[in-house]
């Protein structure tokens, strides 16, 4: 993952398009200051957030997992600047990102996290199950790759109803190594789905390298070759290239009802999850101190808007502290929402038995007893 | 009275829900061109087209997930499995993606999807062909399970899977789908039996004989038998529906009987009636004058012989001689 | 009396194992560098090396289904599901292969095979990651499936597992690897604790508490106080082996004390416990003085809040509850 | 499947042999007179087998399935013909070529179709489910592309145990779509496993075809481009070809332990299984003809022989005759055998019961009442 590699890949697969050009591709030359400053904002957010949720996992405020997207934001906070009516999002565990990005509120996602009944699931979901339907957001999903044919799905709904959508299907670097992604990737190439796959790649799963979990030639994404599905390959620190691409793919299948596999490259500065305590013995600190010195998505796009005139230190610093303040205003909604209780476990099985219809009145439907 | 085939029944179910609604979609493989495997799809991809009826590749987990995941967007599919055998290879999509959505988003989407197709044994294609998967996926929830023993049953329960708001998981069976049966014609209205709802399939008085699916039929040919050479009156209780389950169904019949067979294509351990002798003993515990008795496959992954399948499985034989010791 | 943690106890029988008999192989996600998700196999691999000790990538049906073909080739992968909950992934492996190829085949081929990993609630993972397929393992006929409650059953039943000639599932737990307790030193001799035979916890009279894995250590805590708070002694049965079964201590429990409540932390429908209560109407059906009762996980997907899990799981309180509405 | 197709895929991705180089490459320039008249011995055995098969089956002689393998013969008797000590297969449910090639005979093979104790399965497989490990032959698989990951395994195995060997993997191009293929390939590329993964392309999955199913570039077996693994298409009607390219996979297995992929193009006769009574309707009876008449590979072979001057069409048809002779005595053989009766059916469920062992002994494994 060295900035060899990156420039390497970029030039092979992509011969014509230098890496300078990304700026003033047509999606970005358009941008106001404003957007640009607020795409600083969400990456922001997001990061405090999760400074504060792992604050708060520490203190014992949740259980479960705890997968933090530090050092990813940039991919989120990008694809979802993309999204319009029918653009979809549907991601992996490491979800947090995806839900602040399509404009969930902290209140909810962190009432989820306490285990809440204020919780964007009730509580019942926990960190890597956020969702929000009405915001295109279809979570939040914990077996590795399961969400890859819910992806195609929401594609083929889209399709189904006529509409100019994608579907934008989120997943990690070892998950492609799931049968279920094979599978979703031959039938989106072959029944024309337009869904974009998106393996973030930071490197690793869990303590294994993308060395020795996949076999590949030139990168990930190539497999796609197999299923005579467009590619690319997208420098997840520079925030323009990843939105020209990202956009690219989205108008395939917003045009052609075609799909794209993209590979954005990233990195994760904490472990795994907060219980992946050793993740300086899989990967050296020095390599951790220089993605965060040296590629961090959020730094580079501040000095990138300083040197473009339109922000200052001073105003992102006052972004920043906001962002903070709406963190802490979070967990001390979550802390004072309530607990479900015992009767609320049974609720939200059937959606039958949720509106009480007639079919939920005959026959036993629940077995304690 | 009108006589049709259990695999017509179900076409005309599919037909009319195609016409009823026009997000729902037919999928699974060979059930377009090919008609389907046997033939429960016939002439539905030539009357309704390319978009309502698909082929997909053999890639159950693929096109599983893409099903719940375009369910969760409103299109309601009906997806076959070419044997429910295939489950195996889809788990994953089948007991969370399915079952568990619902659940994980506190209740913000739903998945109004039907599985179908045929789990049973006796047509002598091997262990790996032949699950019988009713209690399986009945024991996660968020899922409902059916397996109608009739025509009539057949399509009235697929409408009414059809039209839930949660995933249905259908279980037909190769070896009914050329049973004739009444039911009743289109023009009589809307044909829908609810799901949850035993039916008394023959009323008795000395013994409860509980099924689903083909033993069924097995009950009913064993109770014909013990009524004329043994004086034994038994009530034949079709579950129909293994969740939601009629409790009050099997209680009733047990608490006037007093005695109770359970009869299941599962393999013993942990199948339906385990399930179901379990709620009957707590439920009606007073009641019984003999232990519940069951009649399930026999403990081994399914013999192929041809020789000795229909042995290996519940038959009326094995009713019967189960039946008399405890009456 | 040597005291360790069940989380060493089980490497302890690893690493035994692998010193024993040179085809044993451990494999999983994890495993070796990284010494196991939940450090169970710690230090196996810069003690046993790349050979022995195998990390994969993460695609459950392929790895599982690669040791299955290994096994049949007389290697003896000890194969690791970082959940157990992951099964759905490789079920087909799961319950086809490793589960029917030796009846396929005539008895040609075996599958010395050992699956294993932590399957429990209790973690506030969510519903995906919660199964305890402990039921839905053993229903297969040709699997054999386990749960040890303590650190000594842990090390002697994976020995046990490990040297068995046919698939045997290990489901382990989370929440025990760090309890500690009295396990033999390995200087007293070889530790191995057979498949198929329970173990009384605890020896009572007035009724018989059955369970396994965790539940046993809740069961244990509800006897405490049934004794001192109600003047019920209760028997706890653990049943350490779902299949094969100790079906005979079971029984002879219960003709002693003419009641049983069974804990399990499986969902009610078709759980193990559903099993066993049929089996033991069967078998002691004169003997009961009441309806068997069971204490199941509440029947939901699992939820994630850490202020309910608990509540949603058998506990003590829950036990006791129910042990009063019979006894 | 044209021969165009067939010449422009061979020549695509193997630029520097010529069609006409594989009768004199090394493993095919030694072979003895009386080996390849031995190969079409096999060849005419196979099929004459099958249709004698046919003739039970349509006379009820047997239940369930039968696939029948009419028309891809070459492969099955090519493969093994490469076979030594410590070269493996496996195969999915179409296995009776495989099963009589690695040399079980027929009357084990007839009796298992009959459902006989005689069977090599005891009469519990049935069709899909051969199998003699003593013939380093493991089935005889019946869930589609299951076997994939078992033959990775035993792969894995002759590289545990140091043997220079390899496992011959057969599947067919429907299989290519799942997931447990996928996941194989890249364990095979990653862990350098010495399997060959064969894809008998015939053309069609039950009633859907290549077209219909995959998507793909040129192959299906390019897909192993996106795993580093080499690949290759074969012209299965050409025996030489055919044994020449798998060489080279099982010599890349021996000397490298590097897996390979290979498509090998041929064709059925007959359907899907002998249910499947419409395959004309999926496929033109003019496509079937042209096949049986200008590409069929038993055929090819004789004429070969008989060009290369050591068979005459009067031996070629006196090695028919006695095969169907061999086939007749099977099915007397399978006809007089003992059915299995109902305390067969709890054996060979666990090793440690059928060797009554103390393990055997402990606790309760079967649960009938
Ligand atoms: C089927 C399955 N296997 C294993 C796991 C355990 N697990 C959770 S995340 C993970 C690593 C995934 O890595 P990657 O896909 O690169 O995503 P990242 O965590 O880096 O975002 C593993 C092994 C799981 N959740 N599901
Ligand atoms: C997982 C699974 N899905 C579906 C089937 C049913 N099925 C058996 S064979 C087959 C077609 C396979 O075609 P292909 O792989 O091309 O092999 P061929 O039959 O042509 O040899 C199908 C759909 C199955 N056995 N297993
Ligand atoms: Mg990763
Ligand atoms: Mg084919």
């Amino acid at each position: 993952m060295s900035q060899e590699k990156h420039f390497v890949m970029e030039t092979f697969n992509n011969p014509s398009v230098s890496p300078l050009d990304f700026a003033s591709s047509s999606i970005n030359r358009t941008l106001t200051a404003e957007q640009k400053i607020e795409y600083y904002r969400q990456m922001s957010r997001i990061r405090r957030f999760e400074q504060g949720s792992l604050k708060q996992y520490n203190m014992g405020k949740m259980g479960g997992f705890l997968h933090l997207y530090i050092g990813q934001e940039s991919i989120a906070v990008g694809c979802a600047s993309l999204m319009g009516e029918h653009d979809h999002m549907i991601t992996a565990y490491r979800c947090h990102a995806h839900a602040l990005a399509v404009g969930m509120n902290m209140n909810e996602c962190m009432a989820e996290l306490f285990g809440k009944t204020t919780g964007c699931s009730k509580g019942k979901g926990g960190s890597m199950h956020f969702f929000a339907p009405d915001k295109n957001f279809w979570g939040g999903h914990g077996i590795v790759a399961g969400q890859t044919p819910l992806g195609l799905g929401l594609g083929y709904g889209l399709k189904y109803n006529g509409q100019k959508g994608s579907a934008l299907c989120f997943m990690g670097d070892g998950a492609v190594n799931q049968g279920a992604f094979h599978e979703s990737l031959n039938i989106a190439g072959l029944f024309n789905i337009p869904v974009v796959y998106i393996i973030e790649n930071n490197g690793y799963s869990m303590g294994t390298s993308q060395e020795r979990s996949s076999a590949y030639k030139d990168c990930l994404a190539q497999r796609a070759d197999g299923y005579d599905i467009d590619w690319d390959l997208v420098n997840g620190e520079d925030f323009y290239e990843l939105r020209a691409k990202v956009n690219i793919a989205m108008e395939r299948a917003h045009e052609q009802s075609r799909p794209t596999v993209l590979e954005i490259q990233t990195y994760r500065y904490y472990g795994h999850s907060v219980a992946d305590a050793n993740h300086k013995k899989y990967r050296s600190p020095e390599e951790i101190e220089d993605y965060k010195k040296n590629h961090d998505p959020i730094n580079l796009w501040k000095q990138r808007l300083i040197s473009e005139g339109i922000l200052t230190e001073e105003s992102a610093k006052e972004i920043d502290r906001t962002a903070k303040q709406e963190t802490d205003a979070a967990v001390v909604f979550a802390d004072e929402s309530p607990a479900p209780t015992i009767e609320d476990v049974t609720d939200d099985v059937y959606w039958e038995s949720d509106n009480n219809t007639e079919a939920s009145k005959i026959g036993r439907h629940f077995f304690n007893d | 009275m009108r006589e049709i085939e259990y695999r017509d029944a179900l076409n005309e179910a599919f037909d009319e829900e195609l016409a009823r609604d026009e997000n729902v979609v037919i999928m699974g493989e060979e059930v377009a061109q090919y008609n389907g495997a046997y033939k429960v799809t016939k002439g539905l991809w030539e009357k309704w087209g390319d978009k309502r009826v698909v082929d997909t590749p053999i890639s159950e987990a693929g096109f599983i997930g893409m099903g719940i995941g375009a369910s969760m967007l409103g299109i309601r599919p009906v997806m076959e499995l070419m044997f429910w055998s295939f489950h195996s290879v889809a788990f994953d999509q089948l007991v969370n993606n399915a079952a568990c959505v619902r659940y994980m988003s506190g209740g913000l989407i739903n998945v109004p999807i039907v599985m179908r197709g045929p789990a049973n044994g006796g047509t002598n294609v091997g262990a790996t062909h032949c699950h019988t998967p009713e209690g399986l996926f009945a024991a996660f929830p968020g899922l409902k399970v059916c397996s109608p023993a009739t025509p009539s049953d057949a399509k009235g329960l697929m409408k009414a899977a059809i039209r839930d708001n949660d995933p249905v998981y259908v279980m037909e069976n190769t070896l009914l789908y050329g049973n004739r049966g009444h039911v009743p014609d289109p023009s009589e209205g809307d044909h829908v039996v609810p799901l949850g709802k035993a039916d008394i399939k023959r009323e008795g008085s000395d013994i409860s004989l509980i099924a689903h699916g083909r033993s069924v039929l097995h009950c009913l040919e064993a109770a014909e038998t013990l009524q004329s050479e043994h004086g034994i009156n038994a009530e034949v209780v079709d579950l129909r529906s293994i969740r939601p389950l009629d409790q009050d169904a099997i209680i009733e019949s047990v608490k006037k009987t007093n005695r109770a067979v359970l009869v299941d294509e599962s393999k013993p351990f942990c199948g339906v009636s385990a399930q179901i002798t379990t709620l009957i003993q707590e439920h009606a515990f007073d009641y019984l004058d003999a232990p519940i008795k069951r009649v399930c496959t026999i403990d081994a992954p399914a013999i192929y012989s041809k020789h000795i399948e229909d042995e290996q499985l519940p038959n009326a034989r094995r009713i019967i001689e189960k039946v008399l010791t405890i009456a």
